[in-house]
């Protein structure tokens, strides 16, 4: 069995004491913003969530914080992604996997409904004139589908 | 006067002010006197003080010339300038730099004139910047060594330079009516006191400020009564009679000696074990802390001032002194005697046992403002109006102690206060402590 | 593969291939990402992928190692199968490529003629010009001459590693074999740097990508592209805090270093160097060096190996080697200041003299 | 060669030798030159005039309370700005770590926001010390090239610190060179100027301290 990260006796010191970690409050400012501002005006926005210096205990802070909602989706794209609802109605956790299961992408997604769910028109109008032609192939040709 | 330096260093923006010149010189001589004078003051001690200055400009706010003018030129660190300037060109360990790249002009005879006025008319030579220094430096004694480089290039004030002349020729500044030591037999006469005359043999030996015997007998026999009263075996001597020393004032080295040696010839030849300096506050500086030093070797006799003496006396037990009336009382620090000199406390123990309600002035002891009569100043003519100006803060400080009797250790302190009686109207009398003690020995 | 194939666009190939929306979203969302760009621009690759035809790319070897090789092939996003099969055409790289010999040297002589002006150029490794240039061959052709000839009819040239984009170890004092990086030679074309020893796997593929969607990157006075060479790692990195606040690990096995405190005091470069490590991170996002406890050694900048005095040298440390020099001048100025203070004394003894001559001529007159 | 690799090597090196040369030139210079005899009997004796004299050094740093209310706000602009700079220079990691490169030594060092925030204080301490040296009738007419280079020499070192710090004006590489080489400045123009105060203060306190105490003055 392979050694883990977790495994190495390294000390991560908890960021609870109000002087490191102090970016998280900035992030969550800049959410609290943007739901504002999609309240308001529908605005989308999305916040990457690779290019912040974050810890890993300030990132499970994050996490911690904004907690879970009504809403949570998997999705088999090329490999899995999956679409949280957070606590915080609009606001989106969404994590992009390869099909080895590493991470590719994690964002935060202040929208309605995160693109990658909504179905497209042209992919609507190919299903439909799919799923006539193969019922037109099955009454042709008599068979029960 | 020749006109106003054009130059544009530090030490050519000074007004220009009338100066005193003494003998035929070219501008290049008195220079070169100058210059060969500082050679003579140069030493590390000096340097010291010379490298320190950090134009800090806090010294302005310790001299009353300053406090009373605004105007910088009063700045005293400003007022050694010549001598900074100099140093740095002929003497510091960059002098090289600072002439072979100009960075420090050589000193001309322009700027030793204009400066004749900052060095004397506007100095008292009190010392109380030298204690307000952040960076330590004595600039007292840099205006000392300042002034002997004037001197030297004949720019002493006429006054100064005709009474030291006098002095060093023939023992007293001024010519008299009659001998000094007929005068003084005198005053015995006239007070009733015996005046001990040219004693072989004393064990103390005594000397009068010249300005008692002119104006204030009564301090010199109170000076005879009190070592009476003492019996002390004690003598005046014929030959060194004189406490002032005008060498000392107009900055000639070689007059401060000739008139050093006098007193110290007449107390070797009567084998005084003290020398006592009677109530002159540059006598203490020049005879207890530089004599030494121009008769090249220690003084075989010490050198005590009388209000010193006095309180040593008082605590043997020999002076006893009856409590002197009520009413309150204050004192001038004498910069010599006290910032300069050191003697603060002796003067306040023989208030004490005299009983007196002591109201210390506003800035008292160490800290205490000149008159505006030291350094000569007094002498000067031409800076009468600004010492009017300087001393006005101090007369108000006497005024505002609310007392009723003003006492003060030091004959010329007592002149120019005596002066400003006279031309503010002022409504105090400067009294003398020695007087105060004669009138009431126990 | 086919020129047939090479014309058609990114998308194209992708339909082709049965690629869905939402996996061509994901791919682009993930892309953008990577390219640290704002997460919007997701969109507007997806546009430019859907027209835009896949180049052809060559890649040279020269004075390297293969780590560079080594990390862009275990990139993942775009992982480095996905790109060669689906955003370019890699027409010639000897490490990779199945032929070999004359038929490689073919493969590329006939990229360039096809290509020639749209292909992309790809150095690996620094190039040798001492002696003629004799310290690194290929079928019998320099490489500062194989070099030249590729680039005559480049659109532009990546340079992958810290080798080729400042010379690298082989330029590293002595420099034996004369070394230079890329920019020495080739100064008439768009250059990217990709510097790092290795780069970045995801960088040097990321930077691919968006030199084929978007063109040349944004870069900076090094030719670095700024989406991924715009920040320090210091300023990115998670032990950051610990610097503001001045704690600071002192050994290696101290409780500092237990803690996870900021390494600036055993020597880290993250402050003068610029690369994605701290944000990126290396093997699948896992770490970086500065999280498994070792100082950043600044390898993405230039003459890393001979600046800095050492890699355990800390930033602030003054690169004096020795004392010595400044005692030995304190010495000298004390006997200078022991002359200066002999010739003052000299001097004011003259000047003293010839007052006291003068005192006595005029006391005779 | 890069421009912080010049200012931590050659451009530190040089400046040291011309700080260490320049620096005891001047002492050596100073202290060598003649010394005049004093023959007068000191008060006290000599011993406890020394002793006096060392309290000196140190107890002038504090004005008497005299002259406090003429000279207390330039003096305590002036030593603010002083103890500033002394904590900057002396209580910053990097700091610490750029002594210790050089001499070996080291010590507890403050959290850099905390040193920042006392660098922004020094600066704005220091815009005011020119201002009042600009304003002030004293200073301005006392001042010369030497004042304002010295004050511009030790400003620039400070500002190109918090530039340095904050990340401002161009790339951190670049700005900490800037820093490095203002610095190298300083100690460059340092032996040349009034900067050698810090060598002269206390000789020249104590010597003064010393011949108070001699004559039993206050001091």
């Amino acid at each position: 069995m392979s050694a883990r990260l977790s495994d190495i006796p390294v000390k991560i010191e908890n960021s609870g004491n109000g002087t490191v970690g102090g970016g998280l409050i900035a992030i969550l400012r800049e959410i609290s913003e943007m739901l504002e501002r999609l309240s308001r005006y529908d605005d989308t926005a999305a916040i990457d969530l690779r290019t912040l210096p974050f810890s890993p205990a300030d990132y499970q802070r994050l996490r911690e914080f904004l907690g879970s909602g009504e809403v949570e989706i998997t999705l088999k794209v090329d490999g899995t992604s999956r679409v949280r609802e957070t606590g915080y109605a609009g606001v989106w956790w969404v994590e992009h996997r390869n099909p080895d299961n590493e991470l590719l992408a994690e964002l935060l997604e202040i929208t309605n409904i995160p693109e990658i769910i909504v179905t497209s028109s042209d992919e609507i109008t190919r299903s439909a004139s799919q799923l006539r032609e193969r019922l037109a192939l099955h009454s042709a040709g008599g068979n029960t589908p | 006067m020749s006109a106003q330096s054009v130059n544009t260093t530090t030490a050519g923006r000074v007004r220009a002010m009338p100066a005193d010149l003494q003998g035929d010189l070219s501008n290049r001589a008195r220079v070169e006197r100058a210059m060969q004078s500082f050679a003579l003051e140069y030493g590390s001690l000096t340097a010291f003080r010379l490298e320190s200055c950090i134009h800090c400009g806090i010294c302005a706010d310790a001299c009353h010339y300053y406090i009373a003018t605004e105007d910088p030129q009063y700045t005293p660190i400003l007022k050694v300038e010549p001598f900074k300037q100099a140093y740095k060109r002929e003497s510091g360990p960059y002098a090289v730099f600072f002439k072979l790249f100009g960075l420090k002009r050589r000193v001309s005879a322009d700027e030793l004139e204009n400066w004749q006025h900052l060095l004397y008319d506007s100095c008292n030579m009190c010392g109380r910047c030298s204690l307000i220094c952040p960076m330590g430096i004595n600039i007292s004694e840099l205006i000392e060594q300042t002034r002997h480089a004037m001197f030297d290039a004949g720019l002493a004030p006429a006054e100064l330079y005709a009474k030291a002349k006098h002095q060093q020729h023939s023992g007293q500044p001024e010519a008299s009516k009659e001998p000094y030591r007929d005068m003084l037999l005198a005053i015995g006469r006239q007070y009733k006191v015996e005046i001990p005359m040219d004693k072989d043999q004393a064990e103390v030996m005594l000397c009068v400020p010249r300005t008692d015997i002119e104006h204030y007998p009564k301090s010199v026999a109170a000076l005879a009564r009190v070592m009476q009263h003492l019996g002390v075996s004690c003598t005046f001597r014929s030959d060194g009679l004189v406490a002032e020393n005008y060498g000392y004032y107009a900055g000639g080295r070689e007059w401060q000696r000739k008139i050093s040696m006098r007193l110290i010839n007449e107390a070797l030849a009567c084998h005084a074990k003290t020398l006592i300096v009677p109530e002159c506050g540059h006598a203490y500086t020049a005879l207890r802390w530089e004599a030494a030093e121009l008769y090249g070797k220690p003084l075989p006799f010490r050198v005590r001032h009388v209000t010193e003496y006095l309180a040593g006396q008082l605590q043997t037990g020999r002076l006893k002194l009856r409590k002197a009336g009520n009413g309150a009382v204050t004192f001038h620090d004498p910069c010599q005697l006290v910032r300069k000199g050191g003697v603060m406390d002796a003067p306040r123990q023989l208030m004490q046992a005299l009983g007196l309600d002591l109201h210390e002035l506003e800035n008292n002891k160490a800290f205490s403002f000149c008159c505006g009569g030291g350094g000569g100043v007094l002498d000067i003519q031409r800076a009468a109006p600004l010492r009017y100006r300087a001393m006005e803060s101090k007369l108000r400080e006497v005024d505002d102690s609310g007392a009723q009797t003003f006492l003060t250790s030091c004959s010329d302190c007592r002149a120019t206060f005596d002066d400003a009686k006279a031309h503010f109207n002022w409504e105090q009398t400067p009294h003398s402590l020695l007087e105060l003690v004669a009138d009431n020995l126990g | 593969m086919t020129t047939a194939i090479r014309e058609q666009t990114v998308g194209e190939v992708l339909s082709a291939n049965g690629v869905s929306r939402r996996t061509f979203i994901k791919f682009c969302v993930s892309t953008a990402s990577f390219l640290a760009l704002a997460p919007g621009m997701g969109q507007v690759i997806a546009k430019q992928l859907l027209k835009t035809k896949r180049p052809s790319v060559i890649y040279l070897s020269f004075q390297e190692c293969t780590g560079c090789l080594e990390s862009l092939t275990r990139s993942y996003t775009p992982s480095v199968e996905n790109m060669i099969f689906n955003m370019i055409s890699l027409d010639y790289d000897d490490t990779l490529m199945a032929a070999a010999g004359k038929q490689s040297e073919e493969a590329r002589d006939a990229a360039i003629k096809e290509n020639y002006g749209k292909y992309l150029v790809v150095v690996d490794g620094a190039v040798p010009l001492g002696n003629g240039g004799v310290y690194n061959t290929q079928g019998g052709k320099s490489a500062v001459q194989i070099l030249r000839d590729t680039a005559k009819g480049a659109a532009a040239i990546v340079c992958v590693g810290t080798c080729s984009s400042y010379g690298g170890l082989p330029y590293a004092n002595p420099n034996p074999t004369g070394a230079v990086p890329v920019s020495d030679i080739i100064t008439d074309k768009p250059l990217i740097n990709v510097p790092g020893c290795p780069p970045i796997p995801a960088v040097i593929t990321s930077t691919l990508v968006q030199y084929v969607t978007l063109g040349v990157p944004a870069l900076d006075a090094h030719h670095r592209p700024l989406a991924f060479y715009g920040n320090t790692i210091h300023d990115r990195c998670y032990r950051r805090p610990y610097f503001d606040v001045g704690k600071f690990a002192k050994t290696f096995d101290d409780e500092g270093a237990r803690n996870g405190w900021c390494l600036y005091e055993l020597g880290c470069k993250g402050p003068t160097t610029y690369n994605a490590c701290a944000t990126v991170k290396w093997n699948e996002g896992t770490s970086f060096p500065i999280e498994s406890g070792h100082p950043c050694l600044g390898c993405s900048e230039p003459s890393f190996w001979d600046r800095n005095g050492s890699f355990y040298a800390p930033l602030a440390a003054g690169l004096i080697g020795s004392l010595a020099p400044a005692g030995e001048a304190a010495g000298v100025g004390a006997a200078v200041g022991i002359g200066a203070a002999a010739l003052s004394r000299l001097r004011s003894r003259a000047r003293t003299q010839s007052r006291a001559a003068e005192k006595t001529a005029s006391k005779e007159d | 060669m890069e421009l912080l690799e010049f200012a931590r090597g050659p451009a530190l090196k040089v400046a040291l030798v011309v700080f260490c040369f320049g620096v005891l030139w001047r002492l050596v210079g100073t202290v060598l030159l003649r010394y005049h005899r004093h023959l007068s009997e000191p008060r006290d004796g000599y011993f406890k005039a020394f002793m006096l004299g060392l309290l000196v050094g140190g107890s002038r740093s504090w004005p008497h309370k005299q002259y406090i209310k003429r000279t207390g706000y330039g003096e305590a602009l002036g030593y603010a700005y002083h103890i500033g700079l002394f904590i900057v220079i002396l209580f910053f990691a990097p700091h610490v770590l750029f002594i210790k490169s050089l001499f070996g030594v080291s010590w507890p060092t403050l959290p850099s926001g905390i040193v920042t925030i006392i660098a922004v204080l020094t600066f704005t301490l220091l815009l005011a010390v020119l201002f009042r040296r600009l304003a002030h009738r004293v200073l301005r007419r006392l001042s010369n090239f030497d004042d304002y280079f010295s004050w511009f020499v030790t400003t620039l070192v400070i500002v190109t610190g918090l530039m340095a710090t904050a990340h401002f004006g161009a790339r951190y590489e670049t700005l900490l060179a800037w820093h490095i080489l203002s610095f190298d400045l300083l100690l460059i123009w340092y032996p040349f100027g009034k900067l050698m105060h810090a060598f002269y203060i206390f000789p020249s306190r104590i010597i003064n301290g010393y011949f108070l105490a001699r004559k039993g003055a206050p001091s």
